[in-house]
């Protein structure tokens, strides 16, 4: 039941590629199946009908119906219960993906720095001693290559203005603060190479600074890294 | 009660003959006063509906000539996004909602001559057309306009080396600190004029929802633009003295701004809603000749919703760098707030009940104000969840959420609005079929606009990117086919236009005259001539019951106007 | 409630409306009260204790301005509903102040924090703020 | 000012006469105002200890004596208010003169504090404490100079004994210019 509701609108959403995509998706398909397919079909419904069943007909005029006596107000009262109900249901299934996702940060296997500035996106990665901040550190520019299966921490930082990391396979967005190390994780789950976006308005280079996440088994990911580690990425940005 | 005595009319001293201008533009006639804040907000309409059409061309055709504008920049593009956001809230939705429609009801229907602080009014319009001219001339200076999106996030307004328009955000700032005490001396004199100069006889449960629904907003929106004008000063200061509120480097926290900006953003969002809520009720009633269902529901749900409106505004930050323990206190809360806003719109359903709806032009309107606006609200709930929000933030399934919010109160509910009243403001009936034509070209065409942006937005486009082409999985035939039917509807919608300018201008050359109630409504408004004179009545009414007696049993009339004596 | 031609000619002869003539309290005294207690809120650093110090400073800072509000503004004369807006209104200042200050006042919060070239800004741990964190220690400084 | 005033001024249906209903939605507006720069201070003191540091430079003694000043000009307004409630013009005119010279020497006495300071070097930019302290307190001078102005033209009718009610009216924002002040007090110079 939960796998297919989190499934349930996979047409319209981006390949969910990491680990906490289908929570996400579940939410959001939550929300559809008991808000739009639900309420709001039958609100429309009775909206709709009354206005044609009470259209003007010649002889027939309207009722005198104040709405303040208690049975005419229990149309109102009982919706209004089973929405808080529905309420209940969505804001807990909301909280618990927040607490995962966001609040609770699991233990990590690598960590990546991630800096955002006026109009590109630079990535540090711990390089093959596994520690990030060490001399062999590689560090990309709009390329992030990820390790299938491996739990990330990410820091993001922002070197000017306002930005915001969107990776939409991911379901991933978190705004890149200026004078903040932001802290957060993904984990990927299949492999492929997809956009990154920035989500936060920041200048005129806004919309041209796509960056692309590379998700590699662990072979190719090692090989990259062999590989990148001899000739240093051109025009690396080096973080503090 | 009071002792019921007619006061002396208002003494009708012969008005020097007063030149076309004093008349005109330097009136303090509540009825002139409205007027010319609907004309400058429907002209400030139009240059917000063309920038959306300059854009949007370059959203599904990226790089093209658009005719009337030729090649849109990038920074064109952010110039043209965030002030199309702006004008549309802050000089279009707000003027003609809550100003003209405001100035021009509550002194007619409270039964009163002017609103209580007339110079005071004339003042505001000032304030606000000062504003409006700064905004525009904030497009002619060096490095162009304002291009930070309207919530004008620091560091990137700070810092002219950010958004390289070291004028255009300056300017853009005034512009809206302008707007805003331009508001504050409206609202105080709405809300005085409101509870202080009622009809004799008329309860606080008599007054018309539009009344009451124009009075809270005036609440809500002076109890929330506080921080954010102490904020626009912060900000300026930043942007001209370089002092360090906002600039992380130096120990300010663009997190603040943030914070002070949603605080007044979330209930600023309720204060052009209710207005709308107000004139959509007001038609409901009259055209489906049924009292309201539960009159004190709606007034209560009405207040709850503006009393919460404080508490949520959080959620438009979930994934803003706040601290994501707060997100959970704000989910809560917009999910709570969802409540008394579904609960209104029952009682607007219910009272379609047991009605005989005549389908015309207003009502058609109104209608499809509450069937737009359910879109709206529902998907509302998939961003205030928390969880959906980490995906949805900033994607174009919020902006369709919001249009589908801010279309209905601004451009449905001033079409309802005019339509209705237009018989009372110039004396003459506007066209039927006319007015229908126009109201199923723009509704199709809205809805055409929006529905397929739902579904980009929930792909993977995001908000203010200049050209998907730069994104190799946003630039898939699907989404490039569902954004050129966007823009097409959106030509589609704007053909519709000059239809209704038409109607408007021919009705007032040679429409029919308008008797006094052409609707057979009840309040008083539709008891003064049309046009009302200066001082509205001959002598002030009196009000003996509330404003929507209508079908009340065996009584010959299926209305009963408040000033009726039985 | 009614409006009829109260004794001050003004052209605003709505009168006062509730009270004809407002009671006029001994205002000297009153003033004088707010002096002495200006004087001790001065006073309050030279006794050194940071506790007394904010009691005196803010302690006499509200009953100051609850005076100033009942005896010169006569906020209990004019109608209740009056009280009831600018309570409204420091209610909503302390809402503003209990959503934002969890961010804005902390040097670092759940998952982020601030590195160490953020100026002015850098010290280890904030001092004593853990407890107040979701409301801030702020008392909700406005005044009526 | 023999504007035709609508009947509309001249209702109370609220039970209170529009003047001092429209002062009192004044006054709420000007409180959120007031509160939104106050608790952004105070966010900013409580996180940055550096401030007590910057803030130990403001003098309070200056602090204390405009207190003062400003506590005694809101007793010359309630007088003022006392004196126009018994029908007494000259009187009325001459307190509210009394007032705006209070007025006057709270903003000659900031004056001078500023230029010390800003002479000493400690000037908007130089620190977020200071931007904050000359952002707040110039406010806070600007609506006490709006006040004196709206005063002396109401002295100037009351002295004709016309507009009496606007007295009082005036009175009610001057007291709130003064309460704004006794919370600045504390806030900039007590707490060090």
């Amino acid at each position: 039941m939960m796998e297919w509701i989190a499934r349930s609108l996979d047409r319209f959403m981006p390949p969910a590629a990491s680990s906490y995509a289908l929570d996400i998706d579940f939410v959001f398909n939550l929300v559809f199946w008991i808000v739009i397919a639900f309420w709001f079909v039958l609100v429309q419904a009775i909206f709709i009908g009354l206005i044609v069943r009470f259209r003007k007909r010649d002889g027939v005029g309207a009722q005198y119906i104040t709405g303040e006596l208690k049975h005419e107000h229990r149309f109102i009262a009982w919706p209004h219960y089973v929405i808080m109900i529905c309420d209940v249901i969505l804001v807990a299934a909301a909280i618990r993906v927040w607490y995962n996702v966001k609040q609770q940060l699991p233990e990590p296997d690598a960590t990546v720095r991630i800096i955002a500035q006026q109009w590109a996106w630079s990535f540090v990665h711990p390089g093959p001693d596994g520690k990030l901040d060490t001399d062999d550190d590689i560090k990309t520019v709009d390329d992030l290559h990820l390790e299938v299966g491996k739990t990330y921490h990410y820091l993001l930082e922002s070197r000017d203005v306002l930005h915001s990391l969107s990776i939409p396979v991911f379901r991933l967005k978190q705004d890149a603060i200026p004078g903040r190390v932001v802290t957060g994780w993904f984990k990927p789950i299949t492999t492929g190479e997809h956009d990154i976006q920035c989500a936060e308005i920041c200048g005129i280079g806004h919309g041209l600074m796509p960056a692309r996440v590379i998700l590699e088994t662990p072979e190719q990911h090692a090989a990259w890294m062999a590989g990148a580690g001899t000739s240093p990425a051109p025009g690396t940005a080096t973080g503090e | 009660m009071a002792t019921q005595h007619v006061e002396p009319a208002h003494e009708h001293h012969a008005h020097p003959q007063e030149s076309w201008f004093r008349h005109y533009m330097l009136s303090t006639d509540h009825k002139i006063i409205c007027f010319q804040y609907m004309f400058t907000g429907m002209a400030l309409a139009v240059v917000a509906g063309f920038f959306s059409y300059v854009f949007r061309m370059q959203m599904a055709f990226p790089g093209m000539h658009v005719p009337g504008w030729g090649l849109v920049t990038p920074n064109e593009y952010n110039m043209l996004i965030t002030n199309h956001g702006a004008i549309m809230i802050f000089w279009v939705a707000m003027p003609v909602l809550i100003a003209a429609f405001g100035n021009y009801l509550i002194p007619l229907m409270i039964g009163a001559d002017d609103m209580v602080f007339p110079k005071v009014n004339r003042l505001s319009y000032q304030i606000f057309l000062l504003s409006a001219i700064v905004l525009i001339a904030s497009f002619f200076t060096q490095g162009g306009g304002f291009g930070g999106a309207w919530t004008i996030y620091p560091p990137l307004s700070a810092k002219p080396e950010y958004n390289l328009t070291p004028w255009g955000s300056s300017l853009f700032l005034v512009a809206v600190a302008l707007e805003f005490i331009a508001f504050l001396l409206g609202g105080i004199n709405f809300i005085t004029t409101a509870m202080n100069s009622r009809a004799p006889g008329m309860s606080y449960h008599h007054i018309p929802i539009v009344v009451w629904m124009i009075v809270i907003a005036s609440m809500l929106f002076m109890a929330s633009v506080g921080p954010l004008i102490a904020g626009a000063i912060m900000l300026v200061f930043d942007q001209t003295l370089h002092t360090a509120f906002f600039d992380p480097n130096r120990g300010g926290d663009p997190i603040l701004w943030q914070h002070l900006f949603w605080f007044f953003g979330h209930p600023e969002v309720y204060v052009v809603l209710l207005p709308a809520l107000g004139i959509t009720a007001e038609i409901i009633t009259t055209m489906s000749r049924k009292k309201l269902f539960a009159y004190k529901t709606v007034l209560n749900t009405a207040i709850g919703t503006g009393v919460l409106s404080f508490t949520v505004w959080a959620h438009h930050q979930f994934v803003a760098g706040i601290d994501p323990r707060m997100a959970n206190i704000f989910t809560v809360m917009t999910l709570i707030i969802s409540i008394p806003i579904a609960e209104m719109m029952f009682v607007y359903i219910a009272t379609l009940y047991g009605g005989s709806i005549t389908l015309n032009t207003p009502m058609l309107w109104a209608l499809s104000f509450i069937f737009t606006f359910l879109i709206g609200g529902v998907t509302g709930i998939f961003l205030g969840a928390s969880g959906a929000d980490i995906y949805l933030h900033d994607t174009y399934f919020v902006l369709a959420h919001f249009h589908y919010t801010f279309f209905p109160i601004a451009i449905i509910g001033t079409f309802a609005g005019v339509s209705f009243w237009f018989p009372k403001m110039s004396g003459k009936m506007m066209n039927d079929t006319l007015g229908k034509i126009h109201f199923w070209g723009t509704f199709l065409g809205f809805n055409g606009i929006f529905i397929p942006l739902f579904i980009t937005g929930m792909l993977g486009d995001h908000r203010r990117i200049f050209d998907h082409n730069f994104f190799p999985e946003l630039a898939t035939p699907t989404l490039k086919g569902l954004r050129e039917f966007a823009t097409l509807s959106l030509l589609f919608m704007l053909a519709f236009q000059p239809i209704w300018f038409y109607n408007v201008i021919t009705s007032l050359l040679w429409g029919k005259p308008a008797p006094k109630n052409p609707w057979n409504s009840n309040t008083l408004e539709w008891t003064a001539d049309s046009p009302p004179p200066h001082g509205n009545w001959p002598t002030l009414p009196i009000v003996y019951r509330g404003p929507y007696e209508y079908s009340t049993p065996n009584r010959s009339e299926d209305y009963w106007p408040q000033n009726v004596p039985s | 409630m009614s409006d009829h031609a109260a004794h001050d000619h003004g052209h605003d002869h709505g009168g006062h409306g509730a009270g004809e003539h407002v009671h006029h309290p001994n205002y000297v005294r009153i003033w004088a009260i707010l002096l002495a207690l200006l004087i001790v809120s001065v006073a309050g650093p030279f006794i050194g204790i940071k506790l007394v110090t904010l009691m005196t400073a803010f302690g006499i800072a509200i009953v100051k301005a609850y005076l100033v509000v009942k005896n010169f503004m006569h906020i209990d004369i004019a109608a209740k509903y009056v009280a009831y807006f600018v309570v409204t209104a420091l209610v909503f200042m302390f809402l503003f102040f209990a959503g934002a200050a969890p961010d804005v006042m902390k040097a670092q919060g759940r998952n982020w924090e601030k590195p160490s070239w953020v100026s002015g800004a850098v010290h280890a741990g904030t001092p004593g703020l853990e407890h107040g964190e979701e409301h801030g220690e702020g008392h909700g400084e406005e005044h009526p | 000012m023999s504007s035709a005033r609508p009947i509309a001024t001249t209702r109370s249906s609220a039970g209170m006469p529009t003047g001092r209903l429209a002062v009192w939605w004044v006054i709420a507006s000007e409180i959120v105002i007031f509160g939104g720069i106050l608790a952004s201070y105070i966010m900013h003191r409580l996180a940055h200890d550096a401030f007590a540091a910057q803030a130990a430079h403001t003098n309070t003694w200056i602090g204390a004596f405009n207190t003062f000043v400003l506590l005694t000009s809101s007793l010359s307004a309630v007088m003022a208010h006392r004196a126009a409630d018994h029908g007494d013009a000259k009187g009325a005119a001459n307190y509210l003169w009394l007032t705006v010279g209070g007025g006057a020497t709270f903003l000659i006495v900031k004056a001078f504090e500023w230029t010390h300071e800003i002479r000493e070097g400690f000037t908007i930019t130089s620190s977020t404490f200071w931007s904050f302290y000359y952002t707040a307190a110039g406010i806070h001078a600007s609506h006490v100079l709006a006040g004196m102005v709206l005063m002396s033209y109401i002295a100037l009718d009351a002295a004709k004994g016309r507009e009496m009610q606007r007295v009082e009216y005036v009175g009610l924002y001057w007291h709130f210019v003064d309460i704004v002040w006794i919370f600045l007090f504390p806030l900039l110079y007590i707490a060090k």
